[in-house]
């Protein structure tokens, strides 16, 4: 057992010079494991963890290529809502948030997960017209949400520009005030930590490079630290899906696109919540730090490169300009892309294979950060029942045949 | 404090500036920078760091400066956290502390609970969800450098773009060859020159207090530059205060150059850009961008006027200042004797501490000593002494247990400490080549073991590197390499010029041949051994986030936030990697570097966004008829990029009240609308109707000539993307309209299933929507007008039946008339070349005064039409619907040979499920409500089973109406549904509904034909 | 911004002139009709997504409006190859 | 152009609006100062003629209708007066001619052999004209085409301003572009903004 991260703890360990508990073990494979998680981002990780904690089986292990969290989850601008139009995308994230909401403690790691409420802005009719259908479905499902106007809008953030004399002027917007953003290495970090103490084998520096397929069942994984055995291996590797699923013979109704974000130099605080622009193409919030953090669309073409193009990023600014026209003379300091697996109709695949004891959890594209915890914890059970989790059971891969997509570009619209 | 003047300084002291620091006044010179400026009126202290709030003084002079952080100018042009460094100086400049050194700061109060506060803290507190919601905006405040500017910018910035042949960046020694050599051997070659500095040279001025021809070179070399740039049909542009910021693929570079600082730049009533944005696409590049300096580690290393060494020789020599009487020099190479000896000849003394075993006689060496320069080798500095500046030092004797190339050095202290007195303390811990850029796309590093230092790749293509960039420190072997890059980048050009490598003389004067990091346990493990300043991070940061398993440097860095700050660690993180190979017990190659990520240095959102903004963020397109629309004080709604009227106030109407005159002038007379923005397309060529076929849902083989149909169009996936009306002018051609935000995709659409599927067709498309001005005559009078318009078509409606087009000639310009109709009126659409469309507006309003017709805009059609219960796609569909959910079974052609699109996908079983949302009517049972847009209609659970996608007040029946998709509701005509609005002060509404056709008025389809 | 030969206009353009058309080489069905639902979804839903050098399709919108063919690298973005549509059906024919 | 009389507007001339129209001053000048100007181009008409895989039927209607040779590639070719045919595509090529001209091929276009067609869009298009040695340095803030490098005396692309499609070609030292009826607002926009900074 791990060492308890509290006060206490911390005087402790600031007096006596004690040391603390590796966070993350180092691990080696093992030649067999119950399940192989196959992506060390937030949802592999998270996804270990319910295993371990919910579903009773810890004989698990996360291989990542690279480092844990330095895919997506390490690189997205970590908006957290659940204010999806649909029914089964609104279960799914709301879902996610509740989990959220207790986290931290759940985890005994602090994931900074701040509620400072989310604002999409509409700036056409139409989009006014989308923000109501979409508020309005929320509530009904029992989610947080409210239309405002301009002008609440401008008193609540005094430094948005409401002015009717723009190119697209903002004309409301939808607010959940649940909504928030959270230490996105830290979420990855936390659940590792917790996951490895129950157990879980976490390895770093492992790519998988094959998948063992036997008469349409599943046997087990080649990486690049050896063959490890298992009868269920659940892929949950984000921007690299279609790569993974080659490796057993099959294709996903995903595409992979580079999506950017930067950062401005650290300042006081000046926005105390997130906002988001379909329109203009573009979100901001202040993180902690003091940096903006800024998220802009993605390159239209297919990318595995974690780099995007100029244009977009200078769009980008130019949209946060149009709402924040204080920030021009703002430096950003760095800029970096993440690599998306988007699917046809903007939801993820949370969905069993045609091979037998394979498992996806894939397609989240611009926004499954937020889903963490809700996708871990129903994947895990996905895996563990050899059955879709309830709330899963939309999300199947099968819905590309039988056509019944679950549209939420609306509500997925811009980046995020 | 200033020094004595000397000739190579690139002060004029013929131009004095006055300037504000802190509230306080000061002198400078033209040539200063803001932070030379300072050093020579003996200022310290500028900042406070991010987590401790220690005082920070300057260690750099360029822009790897972590600490002086200032915050330029108030109001309109005041920018946040400027580095000292890079700042020119102007008259009249006004700078303040990003965190003020000299208040009282709360982080340095708490100093004794610091050791409490080590990286990972707050992963290990205020963890109930409850408790971190308070602490968390208290915590916020602290944390940030400069406040953020709370007024518009009042300048402007440009973006320009550049082509050329070979791009050479960095403007030092061996860039100015590089050019230079291109430029000579080449007759075609074009060259952009860049530096971020205001004057060419590099550090090459460094070397004028010692070396004449170096200072020849220079004149000679800038004399040939200039010649070049200045002569007719130059090939040459140089661009200095700019710098290359960004590397993006296939060679495209990004360059910001500063124009002004923080001066006005509006000069009789002239603005010119404070910064333009040079977008330079180039075959080559000729990476030529110098090297930064490392500081050395040890205990409170972070003391102000603790500096590095290559700075304070900048200082001295570019800017005649030095920040201290007595000075130290430590290092590990041969740059702090350079330091030393330039300063003796200014007559500056100062000692030199070399951890380097002693018995190593150098040529420098022996320089230095003969200048009579105090000279400790195999020393090493434990600890600097003094509050919040460095008072002394404590050295001892080191030695090195282990040689290259076992990677470990093993030092060891040996002996006893001494101390020694300093106020200026300069150090130097080897060089990193600014491979930054090269990394941006693609590029990787290695760690030579010789530089101790992360080099370039060897080989890219279309790249040459030279200079100290390519780890060469001798500035006439930073020459001739850059002559031979030059030469391979021009045979890379296919240029076929004589390639004449010319040998380096490997001087001895090599600051990068340096010994081992200098990373003794006994000194990493002590507290205060600051590795990233500017976030406070330290050696025992790095040695807890390792012994708490993150291992990776990338976790490192998150872990400890080193190199997250506005330096990106250009000193530090090479020290982070070295403290971090220590403790991990690897080699620096294993452990490697972070990724380099433009921004190289930073970019104002500003320059990022160019003149993009305003009117320019996204064109604003108009209809050759908008400035009457704008006379006549229309209200704009934006569809697609188009500016459409929405509706016409007239005398204090609201919308409201505009919509119901203009909706019932429509109904009972005569109303008139710009429609020119709805896409259009000239399909030419005998296949014409086939592709129409093909793409459109019902059948298009036998309409005839002088003729229209409506057409609805589905993707793949059977989903509603666009509709229209196509006209078909004779067989081989037609004129197919799209909705106005469709118009682009439709057309490329198009174009992509003709070149990629069905290349056999004989079919050709045109965009034709800025040919045509389209104004709709629109009510029971508009034949009347229409007769009394054009004389040559005959209107009789037998003759000239709905769905019908006609060639004619409208007040003497030749038109194309539709009888088409989105309102159930009687409705002609003129169609004429667009530079008559004013004129025809104009008319078609002044004749049809006698029928007061109105002019009405797209809120009043959306009205109209939905009394007739036409759809519009992406308001009544979302992407989601089929033909079939929005009741228009009749538009789906059953016999078609081809599969047209989307056709196959109304089979698959979602699809033709009875429980989909369907479009219908809605009636409020009290008629007098009209239904928000957007409102949800619940079922006896509550749940949602549908919602309102479009709902209006209709003046021609007085009553509300609305459409709706609703879960089975073309199976549930006549039920009654309840809408229900969520958002209501006075608590939660429900709206009873009666589902209905979507059609509401004229059912029977018998106001088509007008009044005769 | 990359810059892409366009095989047509035979000199090299900046990215904003082009969009992005999708993975190359996926044939409209002769016959949706005949094909079961799996096979449709496979034509209209899933792509192969390479990671490495991909073939895709590229329009010169704001230039000859034709699409055409390009082999780039999803690694690292380099251009490997541009082909127009004949000139990969007679390579294909031959 | 299209001007017929009709009996009750008998003594109406239809008033002809420019694309610049409102955007230019007295004397056709959208920007004029040093180094550079630009001027609204007026009767010029504009034809698109699409052509068909059968090259040898091409360059006879070229040659019977318009007298003039097709170009290759990016090339623009001239004939008789002003009349001039610009390579847009494979099988598209822009006819730009006066509006007397037009007139007097019109019959002709009338019936052409399959495969070929005419379209007419006149009226979708104003062209600007640019003099002075700091043209590209005005149209470089907008263009990302190399204008120095590439666009030779004869040489016509059609590319981008701004966000908006342009066509331009050069003309000895000058060069003309082509731009969209409902882009002209904003791309006049752009050009007085920048010119202000040249
Ligand atoms: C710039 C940007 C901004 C974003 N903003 C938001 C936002 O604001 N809100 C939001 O909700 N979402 C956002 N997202 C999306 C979000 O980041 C992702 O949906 C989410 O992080 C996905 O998590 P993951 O664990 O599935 O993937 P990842 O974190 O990418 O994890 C997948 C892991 O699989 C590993 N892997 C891949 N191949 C192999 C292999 N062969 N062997 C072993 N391991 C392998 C990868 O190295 C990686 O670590 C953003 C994304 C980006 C790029
Ligand atoms: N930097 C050092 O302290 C150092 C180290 C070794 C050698 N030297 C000296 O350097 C000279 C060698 O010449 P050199 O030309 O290779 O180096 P240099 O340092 O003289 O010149 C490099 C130039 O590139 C500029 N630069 C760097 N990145 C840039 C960017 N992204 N955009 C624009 N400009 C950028 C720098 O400001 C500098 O002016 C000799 O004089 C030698 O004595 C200096
Ligand atoms: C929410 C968030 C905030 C960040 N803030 C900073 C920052 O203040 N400074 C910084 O240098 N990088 C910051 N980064 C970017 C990281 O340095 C890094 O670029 C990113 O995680 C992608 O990794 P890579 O660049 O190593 O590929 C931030 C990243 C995220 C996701
Ligand atoms: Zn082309």
């Amino acid at each position: 057992m791990q060492k308890k991260y509290s006060w206490y703890s911390l005087l402790k360990a600031g007096l006596a010079n004690q040391d603390w508990d590796k966070a993350i073990p180092s691990s080696k494979p093992k030649s067999k494991y119950d399940v192989i998680i196959i992506g060390g981002g937030g949802h592999g990780l998270a996804t270990a963890y319910y295993l371990a904690k919910e579903c009773g089986i810890t004989n698990v292990a996360v291989v990542e290529k690279g480092y844990i969290g330095g895919g997506n989850t390490g690189r997205n601008t970590t908006i957290i809502r659940s204010n999806y139009l649909r029914d089964e995308a609104s279960s799914l994230y709301e879902h996610s948030m509740r989990l959220w909401e207790g986290l931290s403690e759940d985890l005994n790691f602090n994931v900074m997960f701040s509620q400072r409420g989310v604002y999409n802005l509409g700036h056409t009719l139409q989009d006014m017209r989308d923000i109501e259908r979409r508020v309005n479905a929320n509530v009904l499902n029992g989610v947080d949400a409210v239309v405002v106007d301009h002008k609440e809008i401008k008193e609540q953030i005094p430094i948005i520009n409401t002015s009717k004399n723009v190119r697209y002027p903002i004309m409301g917007a939808s607010f959940q005030a649940r909504a928030g953003v959270a230490r996105h290495d830290g979420v990855a970090w936390g659940f590792a930590r917790a996951a490895s103490n129950l157990g879980v084998d976490i390895i770093q520096n492992c790519e998988v490079i094959d998948i063992e397929v036997e008469e349409g069942r599943v046997k087990g994984v080649k990486t690049t630290q050896g063959d490890i055995l298992a009868d269920r291996v659940g892929c949950v590797s984000a921007g690299h899906s279609s790569v993974i699923a080659r490796m057993a013979g099959l294709r996903l109704p995903v595409e992979s696109h580079p999506l950017q974000a930067f950062v401005s130099e650290a300042m006081k605080p000046i926005l105390h919540t997130v906002v988001m622009s379909n329109a203009v193409h573009g979100y901001v919030s202040q993180s902690d730090k003091g940096d903006l953090v800024i998220g802009a669309g993605i390159d239209g073409y297919n990318s595995y490169a974690q780099r995007g193009s100029a244009k977009i990023v200078e769009h980008c600014a130019a949209a946060i300009l149009e709402l924040f026209p204080i920030f021009s003379r703002v430096r950003m300091n760095r800029q970096w892309g993440g690599i998306v697996d988007v699917c046809p109709d903007a939801c993820p695949v949370i969905s069993p294979t045609k091979v037998q004891g394979l498992y996806f959890n894939c397609g989240w594209g611009t926004g499954g950060f937020k889903a963490t915890p809700g996708s871990g914890n129903v994947f895990a059970h996905t895996i563990a029942q050899d059955k879709q989790h309830d709330l899963a059971v939309p999300f199947h891969i099968d819905r590309f045949t039988t056509g019944a997509l679950i549209d939420e570009h609306g509500a997925a619209g811009v980046a995020h | 404090m200033r020094i004595e003047k000397h000739s190579n300084s690139l002060i004029d002291y013929n131009q004095p500036l006055s300037f504000v620091f802190n509230n306080k006044a000061y002198k400078g010179f033209k040539g200063d920078t803001l932070a030379s400026a300072l050093i020579a009126n003996n200022v310290l202290y500028y900042a406070r760091s991010f987590k401790y709030g220690r005082k920070r003084g300057i260690i750099g002079a360029g822009v790897e400066e972590p600490n002086a952080l200032v915050s330029l100018e108030i109001g309109g042009r005041y920018t946040p956290n400027m580095k000292a460094t890079e700042i020119m100086l102007y008259d009249g400049l006004s700078a303040v502390s990003s965190s003020n050194p000299h208040s009282i700061d709360f982080r340095a109060m708490i100093k004794p609970l610091h050791r409490f506060m080590p990286a990972g803290f707050y992963y290990k507190t205020f963890i109930k969800q409850k408790v971190w919601s308070i602490v968390e905006d208290r915590l916020r405040s602290l944390s940030g450098f400069s406040k953020a500017p709370s007024e518009i910018d009042e300048d402007v910035y440009d973006h320009i773009f550049q082509h050329t042949e070979v791009l050479v960046i960095g403007g030092g020694a061996a860039g100015m060859s590089a050019a230079l050599e291109v430029l000579s051997s080449s007759k075609k070659a074009r060259v952009i020159l860049v530096d971020e500095r205001e004057n060419l040279g590099g550090e090459l001025t460094n070397e004028f207090t010692t070396d004449q021809t170096a200072t020849l070179w220079y004149q000679e070399t800038k004399e040939r530059l200039l010649k070049y740039r200045d002569e007719a049909g130059s090939r040459l542009k140089i661009l200095t205060s700019a710098t290359a910021y960004a590397w993006y693929d296939h060679n495209y570079i990004e360059v910001l150059q500063t124009i002004g600082t923080g001066q006005s730049m509006i000069q009789e009533g002239v603005q010119s850009a404070r910064k333009v944005l040079h977008k330079i696409r180039t075959k080559e590049v000729i990476l030529a961008t110098g090297a930064h300096e490392r500081p050395m580690l040890f205990e409170t290393n972070d003391l102000a006027n603790i500096m590095l060494s290559q700075s304070v020789r900048r200082y001295v020599n570019e800017f005649n200042v030095v920040a201290g009487k007595e000075i130290v020099l430590y290092g590990n190479n041969d740059s702090i004797y350079n330091t030393a000896i330039d300063l003796r000849k200014h007559n500056v003394e100062s000692k030199v501490i070399d951890v380097r075993a002693s018995g190593v006689e150098s040529d420098i060496v022996l320089e230095a000593r003969n200048l009579g320069i105090e000279v400790f080798q195999g020393f090493a500095i434990l600890k600097a002494k003094g509050k919040s500046r460095v008072t002394g030092i404590e050295i001892s004797k080191v030695e090195m247990q282990a040689k290259p190339p076992h990677w470990k050095s093993k030092w060891r202290v040996t002996g006893d400490t001494q101390t020694l007195n300093c106020d200026l303390l300069a150090t130097s811990g080897g060089f990193n080549p600014v491979v930054h850029l090269d990394c941006h796309c693609g590029g990787k590093t290695y760690f030579d073991e010789n530089s101790q230092s992360f080099l370039a790749q060897k080989d890219r293509k279309n790249r040459q590197l030279c200079g100290a960039v390519n780890s060469i420190g001798f500035w006439k072997d930073a020459i001739a390499d850059a002559k031979n890059k030059a030469q391979l980048t021009l045979l890379s050009l296919g240029e076929d010029n004589e390639v004449n490598p010319q040998e380096l003389t490997n001087q001895s004067r090599n600051y990068f041949n340096v010994d081992q990091f200098f990373t003794p346990l006994e000194i990493l493990n002590k507290p205060k051994v600051f590795i990233d300043l500017q976030n406070d991070v330290t050696t025992l940061d790095v040695s807890l986030s390792i012994r708490e398993g993150y291992q990776s440097i990338e976790h490192i860095k998150r872990y400890t936030a080193m190199g997250f700050g506005t330096d990106q660690g250009k000193t530090g993180n090479i020290n982070g990697i070295a403290v971090a190979a220590e403790f991990l017990d690897a080699p620096m190659s294993e452990v490697g570097t972070t990724t380099f990520r433009p921004a190289y240095t930073g970019v104002d959102f500003g320059a990022m966004a160019g003149r993009e903004l305003g009117d320019f963020f996204d064109p604003q397109r108009f209809t050759t008829i908008h400035d009457s629309h704008v006379n006549s004080g229309a209200e704009f709604e934006v569809v697609g990029q188009w500016y459409r009227p929405w509706y016409y106030p007239k005398d204090g109407e609201d919308m409201h009240q505009a919509v119901n005159r203009e909706c019932r002038a429509v109904r009972t007379s005569l109303g008139m609308m710009d429609a020119s923005t709805l896409g259009k397309i000239d399909i030419q060529g005998k296949d014409a109707r086939e592709l129409l076929s093909r793409v459109y849902t019902n059948a298009w083989m036998k309409l005839a000539p002088g003729s229209c149909r409506y057409g609805l169009m589905c993707n793949e996936k059977g989903m509603i993307i666009d509709d229209g009306v196509s006209t078909c002018i004779n067989d081989n051609h037609f004129i197919m309209t799209t909705t106005t935000g469709g118009a682009a995709s439709v057309y490329s659409t198009l174009e992509m299933w003709l070149q990629t599927e069905w290349s056999h067709l004989d079919v050709h498309l045109s965009s034709v929507t800025d040919q045509f001005s389209t104004v709709a005559v629109v009510g029971p009078n508009a034949r009347k007008l229409m007769k009394k318009l054009c004389s040559d078509v005959d209107f009789d409606s037998k003759n000239f039946k709905f769905m019908q087009w006609r060639p004619g000639t409208v007040c003497g310009v030749k038109a194309r008339i539709m009888r088409i109709s989105f309102s159930g009126e009687l409705a002609y659409e003129i169609n004429i070349e667009a530079n008559f469309g004013r004129f025809i507006w104009d008319e078609v309003a002044r004749e049809g005064k006698e029928w007061n017709i109105t002019p009405y805009g797209t809120e009043s059609m959306h009205v109209l039409r939905a009394e007739k219960g036409f759809i519009i796609v992406g308001q009544d569909t979302d992407g989601s619907m089929t033909p079939m959910d929005v009741n228009m079974n009749w538009i789906l052609a059953k016999n078609k040979p081809f599969s047209y699109i989307g056709r196959r996908s109304f089979s698959i079983s979602a699809l033709k499920s009875e429980d989909r949302l369907q479009l219908v009517g809605l009636l409020t049972k009290d008629d007098q409500v009209v239904l928000p847009e957007g409102a949800h209609i619940i079922n006896n659970k509550g749940v949602s089973v549908g919602y309102v996608t479009s709902s209006y007040y209709s003046p021609a029946l007085g009553r509300s109406i609305a459409l709706a998709q609703l879960k089975g509701g073309l199976s549930k005509m006549s039920e009654t549904v309840l809408v229900k609005i969520v958002q209501e002060k006075q608590g939660l509404k429900e709206i009873p509904c009666e589902v209905s056709s979507s059609v509401f008025y004229d059912t029977n389809g018998e106001k088509v034909d007008g009044n005769e | 911004m990359f810059s892409i030969h366009c095989p047509y206009c035979k000199e090299p353009r900046d990215q904003n002139e082009f969009s992005p058309a999708g993975e190359a080489f996926i044939a409209r069905p002769e016959n949706p009709e005949a094909l079961s639902d799996e096979e449709w979804a496979d034509y209209v839903f899933y792509r192969t997504n390479l990671k490495g050098d991909h073939w895709e399709q590229w329009v010169h919108t704001s230039g000859c409006r034709k699409y055409f063919l390009v082999k780039r690298s999803t690694i690292n973005h380099e251009v490997i190859e541009v082909a127009t549509f004949e000139e990969i059906d007679s390579e294909n024919a031959s | 152009m299209a001007m017929s009389k009709n009996s009750s507007h008998e003594n109406m001339e239809p008033e002809f609006r420019s694309t610049f129209n409102k955007l230019i001053d007295e004397e056709g000048f959208l920007v004029n100062q040093e180094g550079v100007s630009c001027q609204e181009v007026i009767d010029q008409s504009l034809l698109i003629l699409r052509t068909s895989k059968d090259s040898k039927m091409n360059i006879k209607v070229a040659k019977d209708i318009f007298n003039i040779e097709l170009p290759g590639p990016l090339l623009a070719t001239f004939g008789d007066s002003d009349l001039k045919c610009f390579w847009v595509s494979p099988d598209e090529f822009w006819i730009s001619l006066s509006a007397q001209q037009m007139l007097e091929i019109e019959e002709k276009t009338n019936k052409l052999p399959l495969g070929i067609s005419i379209t007419n869009n006149s009226a979708a298009y104003g062209t600007l004209e640019f003099r002075g040695d700091k043209t590209t340095d005005l149209l470089s803030r907008w263009m990302s085409y190399d204008l120095e490098g590439s666009l030779q005396d004869g040489k016509a692309v059609s590319t981008t301003f701004g966000q908006a499609p342009v066509f331009v070609y050069r003309e000895k030292k000058n060069i003309f572009m082509m731009i969209r009826h409902s882009f002209s607002h904003y791309v006049a926009g752009l050009l007085k903004d920048s010119a202000k900074r040249i």
